[in-house]
């Protein structure tokens, strides 16, 4: 049944008692084509890039928990594509104009939500590595605004402007396009469109081997048993490194915990996304009123999905300390995430030694906004067996071949993004 | 935030320590080939579970450490001067 | 003025000698001390006190504590409001004032009740299937649904109040003062040990506080006066009311908040409004007591239906009736008490129903005696009336669906008690199902805790108090308690809608979402649990779904044909309660967000006028504006001046690291990519350090001040990482080197001394012979400068004739004042650290964060002739690796503006001539890493990274930034703008 | 040659702080104690002898202080094999790390590397408990205990000296800021400066 606002009406005049289920709970065949590992936004995007695309709907996306339960679940939503580094720039820009037309492509209202992302500058040398960073972006065809320190204060009026503050602000870069999504519906949206071209979406079914015949994959071990094919992509996001260990791949990854919270909901107060490096913190307002915010990483090696209370303290003080009209506003909830930080903060897309087995991961703290790119270069790696142009660069042979995309310059150490 | 056991100086906070990544990667023979030391520098077993990780007690006594941390529940089960540390 | 209407004339702990006024929505009310916000709302006869998230229904208080979710007010006004303020957690105050949300124009009549009329277009997630195509159109409803979602209003200013952070230590931690709490109290502290006790509420007692309950014969509230009376007395108790514990993190902290004058009228001065307990613990004893559970049936929403032990509490705790004749709906024997409690304090009992097909306990028995009649096997179908109950609808729960109406303006429900397992489940430890309790009990801990009481399942006093005792550490103590044996629960999740098929039966009572669409998102596919919560919102409010999670997923394992232990349960996570930003900021927020670092000359630059600049944590004086003069205009003549005659600046910032040890060279000619072997004593060098990447990372001089002992210099930017690198090297990697390190950052201040008459101040005030042959350039010699010890170094940043005097940190003013005094007729001055930049631009120097910028190699800086082939060092294997020195690589080069007058702005990108910047993308050929008018050479210039750029000098390119319409034709030149040759630095 | 006496001319990192005056419900009460000497001294264990000879007094334990009897001079534990020693006898900083490297150790001075201040006063421990995780009951550490650790984000050493009374040794450069929160902090118990 297609969405639309004469269905949903037509709908409640019958109590809203014949929508069909989103997605079917297939049971997993013998075999399929392409197994996808991980139901998160990138593999149910590359499935239904593969299925759409590519005419190949003989696919499985096997899921160890529920649909988006992972980093898609709980990020802190903001798409972006203000890059400098060009193979950065460009790949996330694919994904923007992807992200430009997903609810009508999906027929599911993404709440993509274009207000703007807004960086932070809180001294001349930041303003001027931030002016050329969106330099570089308009000359990649990337939308890019510099803004001084008054038309930072207009934009957001409740930001804490003045010269004594402690990292006072002197500029911003704003890419207008920017804003966010909401991350939940991008999961489910992608899952019930690749459903619909005959995906089968495979929850609570864990891959725990991978099985290889004479270094080629030929299919996954899974908590419901042995289900074959001749391509596997891992799309697992902070478990990159745990299933690739399977094919007996080390990688060049780190999982670490990062954290978000939210505010209890309040009326419209901030409308654009605004993020401070200086300060390491970045909030926005969801469409239903909380405040959103996120910020550095815990630093050390975890699996644990949960966080520890510097991490969140420093978030906390350095948004009260941009915005001190917020600390009276109470957080309801804080919750971690497993990222899988790469040695350059750059993605890992593309093949690997082991025939048939290729990976699409690295993703660190900003995967979310790549969903739809990601989804859609993996499924043409995929297809054709070899990585499209615009994910050429994020090979896993880099790191040895000296080719690092490091937008950050922070060296081989997987704390950036 | 974790209690991490310094060897020198006892049970500390973790905001006293600066995190120092996987401890059990070796730095490689001067004269090893490119890909020893790409490994060296980039590679990590990143395991799920227990993890030999280095430490450094930045605000303490300036000592790097080598703790044994599980990466899932985040207990620590060891800490070990450089050099002191059981096989 | 409102009269308490609504009060008893007896009873509670309230102090009737203290009024307290206070206004909701703008009218007068009168309370007591002791009150809080909730209890004297009902006091008065105030059942409406919100609107809903969605649906914008009126809303009354269903709870008494932390469970309610409805009565969310705005407190106060202006900079100190506080939004979607719990009222029954809110203790009165005199003058408080607190207004209702999420409605216009008024509380009565809210035009956006209109959405609830057309509630049927708005099932869970309609948003997802609507507003999709054009997609442009989205913004608009979004605006829209913004507008109409959130909750309370942002305060309207920056928060006035201040917040403090607290480290604490115990041995036990007990969290919650109930009868359980207050025994394991006590227990410990009798046995010496550290205990602190954190009870979120004003008063300690917890259950007790609000129940007609005996301990040892005696009421319980004596045993509890005389309880915290000894515990008061202990020196090593420390109890902690008005605390919640809202965190436990990993390896036993836990985080609390306690509220220090938010009760109080005028918060004395000096006092944090909140306060950040940080509590390490040896153990926890988790006594927090269980949460009652609403039925769910159709227009439960309406204010008057309450929890029967909201209403029990509002009745024996404050003294309030929160109705006048009572419906009274359990499916468990604690309902009994509720009704004998609400008609002690006054309140017809209109009807007791049991949905239990028969029996009952004790209490039963008990309710019968008082003269109550309970109907079995009976339940509300419905709540009737809108802005208050006026009715139920009661049914036969196995009957045909008919249905009997009651008149009456109170519906107090019971639908069992789930333990409180909050703090449990977020140190790792696990939810059991407990089918005879239909709830959740906390089972297997992971870390040092134990849960005790109603916590832990077992709901009776006797229970809670030996439990209490026996975690404490002496299970000798408990006293014996006034328990009744009860008749086993029955599990109802739901009450079948009313015949009418009339009214919404609402599961998560503050974000609106009912049993229907449970259903829905049962029937479209998102049956998880977790995608139950996200689909229909259920639990996701401020209240975290604490009275509506497990009914929610009850209802959704009866959808699915499956055990609720089968479901499970959605994750609980902190904070228990929500928690202000002012709180986790705490003190280091603010002005105090970040500690300053200040040089040793910091007052002096203030008093010279000098600009500040910050540089990590660091404030550097940028430079000494004279009076009317831009930065630029200050800039260009210090810079001008220094080379013409001769400047100071302050560069104590520089990292500075004392090497010793007999294998100090050995050390030093790893860590840098040239030799340090056959440095001699007194002698400086510049040295280049790479990332075992083969990355540059740092630069910076060391000096041989003894045989085996050396003054290392490092950036400012990485000072800490060049030192806690050495130590990484020393410790883990190389521990056969004996070697000493030790950071001097903070000992020594350092000033450069630069310009051709540099050495003319120098020889006036140093005991030493500073001739060039004397002292020729990179030698180093110690001395006394106007008298102070010193270590002087003939090094040069600048490029000129130049010296660096470094002084132990407290003698650098008397250092600075004495060279402005006998530099004042060689006119020598001061410079800031943009004078100094613009000197390094000059002469091609690089810094870190823009040439050195993470991504470069030395030979892309032109440095590649000092890279040592003969020795291994840091990053010489992978330095070699093809993509650092393949062709194509951006390298270091200067540019000189085509017309030698347009400045080249440090945000420029670089560019062809003929490309056209528009929005497709172009070549970028490289960037200005940094830019400044030369006083030297006369006009603007430019240091810049382009692709293979030693190979295109001459060449012209564009300098553009689109994002400031900017575009400059300029020249490749050799980056080295002034003296190519060092002459002067050798003069 | 120019004025020497300005070489004694010691300007303190505090000199332009504010310092309220001490009150009589002071609750805590700060003070600057400069010392004359405070040498940072790696000791080869070859060395512990001579060095302990030559300072009169054995080395203390991990972290632990000494005020050697009879001297104004404190002996701190601050790491593996590393000490600082601090005199307020009018040592000059260059004679003692003279002695101790003739004893065969290697002496790093830091006297104008930490600014030092005494805590004294009934409310000391709630103002540190408010930036210093670590447990500061008499229990935890006694009169004679000294760690480093953070104080409000700023790496520092504490040392107790009996009668609740602390010695804090601050990186010179934070310590006018560390100065203003201490300040800030302690509003509640009300602040005086000696
Ligand atoms: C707190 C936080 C904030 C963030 N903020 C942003 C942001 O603002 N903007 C942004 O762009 N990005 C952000 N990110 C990053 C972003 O969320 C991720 O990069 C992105 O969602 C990754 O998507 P994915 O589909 O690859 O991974 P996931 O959504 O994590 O999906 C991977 C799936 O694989 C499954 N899986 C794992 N192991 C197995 C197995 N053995 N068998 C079967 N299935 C398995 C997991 O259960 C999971 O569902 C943030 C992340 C976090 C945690
Ligand atoms: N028979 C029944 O059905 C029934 C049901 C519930 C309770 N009870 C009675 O309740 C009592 C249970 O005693 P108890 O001591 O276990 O519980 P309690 O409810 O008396 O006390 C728990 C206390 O913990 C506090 N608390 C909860 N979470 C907190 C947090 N995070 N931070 C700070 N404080 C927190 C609460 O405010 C409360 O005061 C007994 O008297 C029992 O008979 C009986
Ligand atoms: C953008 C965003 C907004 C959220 N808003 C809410 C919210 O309003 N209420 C809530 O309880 N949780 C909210 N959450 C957090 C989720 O409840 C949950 O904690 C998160 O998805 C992680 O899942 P877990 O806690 O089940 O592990 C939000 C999460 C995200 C990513
Ligand atoms: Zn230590």
């Amino acid at each position: 049944m297609r969405y639309s606002f004469l269905s949903l009406a037509r709908n409640a005049l019958t109590g809203h008692r014949d929508w069909p289920p989103a997605w079917r709970s297939p049971e997993p065949r013998a075999s399929y084509d392409v197994i996808i590992v991980g139901g998160g936004g990138h593999g149910l995007a590359t499935a239904y890039y593969l299925a759409k695309d590519h005419g190949i709907t003989n696919v499985a996306v096997l899921e160890k928990g529920y649909l988006g339960g992972g980093n898609t679940g709980r990020n802190t939503t903001i798409v972006r594509s203000n890059y400098l580094l060009e193979a950065n720039a460009h790949f996330y820009e694919k994904s923007m104009k992807l992200w430009e037309g997903l609810s009508e492509d999906l027929n599911y209202n993404v709440m993509f939500s274009q207000r703007g992302v807004l960086n932070l500058a809180h001294s001349d040398a930041q303003y001027n590595a931030f002016g050329r960073r969106g330099n570089a972006m308009r000359l990649n065809g990337i939308d890019a605004e510099l803004l001084d320190r008054d038309q930072v204060a207009a934009m957001v009026p409740d930001l804490d402007c003045s010269p004594s503050a402690r990292f006072p602000v002197r500029g911003g870069l704003l890419q207008p396009r920017g804003g966010t999504a909401r991350h939940d519906a991008v999961a489910w949206g992608y899952a019930r469109a690749a459903d619909a071209r005959g995906v089968d979406i495979i929850q609570n079914c864990e891959v725990t081997g991978l099985i290889r015949v004479g270094g080629r994959i030929t299919g996954v071990e899974t908590t419901r048993g042995v289900i074959k094919a001749p391509k596997v992509g891992l799309v697992v996001a902070g478990h990159t490194g745990h299933l690739a260990a399977m094919a007996g791949l080390r990688l060049p990854i780190e999982s670490h915990v990062l954290q978000a919270m939210v505010s209890e909901p309040l009326k419209p107060v901030l409308d654009t996304v605004v993020t401070s490096g200086a300060a390491h913190g970045y909030i926005s307002q969801s469409d239903k009123g909380e405040l959103v915010m996120g910020g550095d990483l815990d630093f050390y090696n975890s699996y644990g999905q949960r966080g520890n209370a510097p991490a969140l303290e420093h978030v906390v003080r350095s948004i009260v300390t941009l915005f001190p009209r917020y600390g009276r506003v109470r957080l309801m909830r804080f919750w971690g995430g497993i990222m899988d930080m790469t040695m350059d903060g750059s993605p890992i897309i593309g093949t690997t030694p082991v025939d048939g087995l290729f990976i699409n991961g690295g993703w660190c703290y900003g995967g979310f906004k790549a969903t739809p790119g990601s989804g859609w270069v993996f499924a043409q790696t995929l297809a054709k067996g070899h990585p499209h142009r615009l994910n050429e660069a994020f090979s896993l042979d880099r790191f040895a071949s000296g080719h690092a995309i490091d937008e950050k310059g922070a060296g081989p150490i997987p704390g950036a993004h | 935030m974790l209690l991490i056991p310094c060897p020198w100086c006892g049970p500390r906070p973790q905001t006293d320590f600066t995190y120092g990544g996987d401890g059990t990667v070796v730095r490689p023979a001067e004269d090893a080939p490119q890909a020893a030391w790409a490994d060296f520098v980039f590679v990590r077993d990143n395991p799920m579970g227990p993890h030999r990780e280095l430490w450094h007690h930045s605000a303490g006594c300036r000592r790097w450490l080598v703790v044994e941390r599980d990466t899932v529940t985040h207990d620590i089960t060891g800490s070990f001067k450089p050099g002191e540390v059981p096989s | 003025m409102t009269t308490q209407s609504f009060r008893n004339a007896e009873g509670g702990l309230i102090d009737r000698a203290t009024p307290l006024d206070f206004t909701f929505d703008g009218k007068a009310f009168q309370g007591f001390a002791g009150d809080t916000l909730a209890s004297a709302l009902v006091a008065n006869g105030v059942r409406l006190v919100g609107r809903s998230f969605k649906y914008h229904r009126p809303r009354g208080l269903i709870g008494a504590g932390v469970e309610d979710p409805c009565g969310l007010v705005r407190l106060g006004a202006g900079d100190r409001a506080e939004p979607n303020t719990r009222a029954t957690l809110t203790e009165l105050f005199a003058g408080l004032t607190a207004d209702s949300q999420n409605r216009w124009p008024s509380l009565k009549w809210d035009a956006s009740a209109l959405t609830g009329l057309a509630g049927r277009l708005f099932p869970a997630g309609f948003y997802y299937k609507t507003f999709i195509s054009p997609q442009v159109l989205w913004p608009t409803y979004e605006k829209i649904i913004r507008a109409m979602a959130g909750m309370g209003t942002c305060p309207e200013g920056p928060d006035p109040d201040v917040y403090d952070d607290r480290f604490a230590h115990a041995d036990l931690l007990v969290v919650g003062a109930g009868p359980a709490g207050l025994a394991a109290a006590l227990a410990a502290g009798r046995l010496g040990q550290r205990v602190i006790l954190a009870e979120q509420d004003m008063r300690l007692g917890g259950d007790l506080l609000a129940a007609n309950r005996s301990i040892d014969g005696r009421p319980a509230l004596d045993w509890v006066a005389d309880t915290v009376a000894e515990l008061e007395a202990l020196p090593d108790v420390t109890l902690l009311p008005r605390t919640t514990v809202f965190g436990y993190h990993d390896h036993n902290l836990l985080a609390a908040v306690e509220r220090v004058t938010d009760h109080l009228p005028h918060a004395p001065a000096g006092l944090p409004r909140q306060r950040h307990w940080k509590i390490r613990a040896g153990r926890v004893v988790l006594a927090t007591g269980a949460i009652e559970r609403p039925l769910v049936f159709a227009d439960n929403d309406r204010p008057g239906v309450m929890l029967a032990s909201a209403a029990r509490a509002y009745v024996n705790r404050w003294a309030a009736r929160p109705g006048t004749r009572a419906v009274v709906v359990t499916n468990n024997d604690d309902g009994y008490r509720s009704a004998l409690d609400l008609q002690a304090g006054g309140i017809e009992i209109a009807a007791l129903l049991d949905t239990r097909p028969e029996g009952g306990g004790a209490l039963a028995q008990m309710a019968r005696d008082a003269g109550l009649s309970p109907r079995h096997g009976m339940a509300v179908a419905r709540a009737l009336g809108g802005h208050a109950v006026t009715g139920a609808e009661i049914t036969a729960l196995s009957g045909g669906g008919a249905t009997e109406t009651v008149d009456c303006d109170l519906i107090a429900v019971s639908g069992g008690w789930a333990p409180t397992l909050h703090l449990h489940s977020q140190a790792r430890g696990k939810a059991t199902y407990d089918e005879s309790l239909t709830a959740f009990v906390p089972t297997d801990p992971k870390q040092a805790h134990e849960s005790v009481g109603a916590a832990a399942g077992d709901l009776t006093l006797a229970g809670a108090l030996a439990a209490g005792s026996r975690a404490g550490g002496d299970d000798t103590l408990a006293p014996p308690a006034d328990d009744h044996p009860a008749a086993p629960i029955q599990a109802l999740w739901q009450v079948p809608k009313p015949p009418s098929g009339k009214g919404k039966r609402f599961v998560d009572i503050q974000d609106d979402v009912t049993a229907e669409d449970v259903a829905l998102a049962h029937r479209e596919g998102y049956e998880s649990v977790e995608h139950l919560k996200r689909y229909t919102t259920l639990g996701m409010g401020t209240d975290q779904g604490k009275t509506s999670n497990v009914n929610g997923l009850a209802i959704m394992a009866g959808l699915r044909g499956q055990t609720i232990p089968a479901v499970g349960t959605t994750t609980f996570r902190p904070p228990f309660t929500p928690v202000t930003m002012g709180t986790f900021a705490g003190r280091e927020a603010g002005h105090h967000f970040a500690p300053i670092r200040r040089t040793p000359l910091h007052a002096r630059h203030d008093a010279l006028g000098a600009v500040f600049q910050t540089a990590g944590l660091w404030l550097r004086a940028r430079y000494y504006p004279l009076e009317g003069e831009t930065m630029a205009e200050a800039v260009a003549r210090e810079a001008s001046h220094v080379r013409r005659i001769g400047g100071m600046v302050d560069v104590s910032t520089l990292g500075k690291i004392d090497i010793q040890g007999p294998d100090a060279a050995d050390l030093l000619n790893r860590f840098y990519v040239n030799g340090f072997k056959a440095l001699p004593v007194g002698k400086c060098r510049y040295g280049l350090m790479l990332r075992e990447d083969g990355i540059v990372l740092d630069d910076g001089t060391t000096t041989r001040i003894g045989d085996t002992h050396y003054y290392m210099t490092t950036t400012t930017a990485n000072a800490v990482t060049v030192m806690r690198n050495l130590e990484l090297y020393l410790q883990v990697h190389w521990p056969d080197l004996d070697v000493s390190v030790a950071s001097v950052s903070d000992q020594w201040a350092g000033v450069a001394l630069a310009g051709p008459r540099a050495r003319d101040l120098l020889a006036r005030v140093a005991d030493i012979d500073v001739s060039n042959d004397a002292f020729p350039f990179l030698a180093y010699r110690e001395g006394a400068v106007a008298g102070i010890p010193a270590r002087l170094f003939r090094i040069s940043y600048s490029g000129e004739l130049a010296y660096e005097i470094h002084v132990p940190s407290d003698f650098a003013p008397a250092l600075w004042d004495a060279l402005l005094e006998h530099g004042a007729d060689l006119d020598i001055r001061p410079y800031g650290t943009e004078a100094m930049s613009t000197l390094r631009i000059e002469k091609g120097h690089m810094v870190i964060g823009t040439e050195i910028d993470g991504r470069t190699t030395a030979d892309d800086l032109g440095m590649g002739r000092m890279v040592s082939t003969k020795k291994p060092f840091i990053g010489h294997v992978l330095k070699d690796r093809p993509g650092l020195t393949e062709g194509g690589r951006k390298q270091l080069v200067g540019l000189v503006p085509v017309d030698k007058r347009t400045p080249i702005p440090e945000t420029c990108q670089i560019v062809k001539p003929g490309v056209v910047t528009g929005r497709d993308p172009v070549p970028i050929e490289g960037h200005v890493t940094a830019g400044t008018f030369s006083p030297s050479v006369g006009h603007p210039i430019a240091l810049a990274l382009v692709k293979d750029g030693r190979a295109r000098l001459g060449e012209t390119l564009h300098a553009v930034s689109p994002t400031t319409r900017v575009r400059v034709p300029v020249t490749v030149t050799s980056p080295v703008f002034v003296d190519p040759e060092g002459e002067r630095l050798h003069a | 040659m120019p004025d020497l006496a300005r070489a004694s001319a010691r300007a303190s990192a505090l000199a332009t702080v504010s310092r309220p005056g001490v009150g009589p419900d002071c609750g805590v009460r700060l003070s600057e104690r400069p010392a004359d000497a405070l040498v940072q001294v790696a000791v080869p264990a070859a060395a512990r002898a001579a060095v302990a000879d030559a300072l009169g007094h054995a080395l203390p334990d991990p972290l632990t202080a000494i005020d050697i009897p009879g001297k104004s001079t404190r002996l701190l534990w601050v790491s593996a094999d590393q000490w600082w020693v601090e005199a307020r006898d009018g040592t000059a900083p260059a004679d003692l790390a003279a002695r101790l490297a003739a004893a065969g150790a290697r002496p790093t001075d830091q006297t104008q590397a930490r600014v030092v201040v005494h805590l004294a006063g009934e409310h000391t421990r709630d103002l540190l408990a408010k930036g210093w995780a670590l447990d500061l009951h008499p229990r935890a550490f006694p009169a004679g205990a000294c760690a480093q650790s953070s104080l409000a984000a700023v790496s520092v050493m504490l040392a107790a000296v009996g009668g609740g009374a602390y010695d804090l040794y601050i990186p010179r450069s934070f310590a006018q800021s560390l100065w203003d929160w201490l300040l800030d902090a302690g509003a509640e118990f009300g602040v005086g400066v000696d």
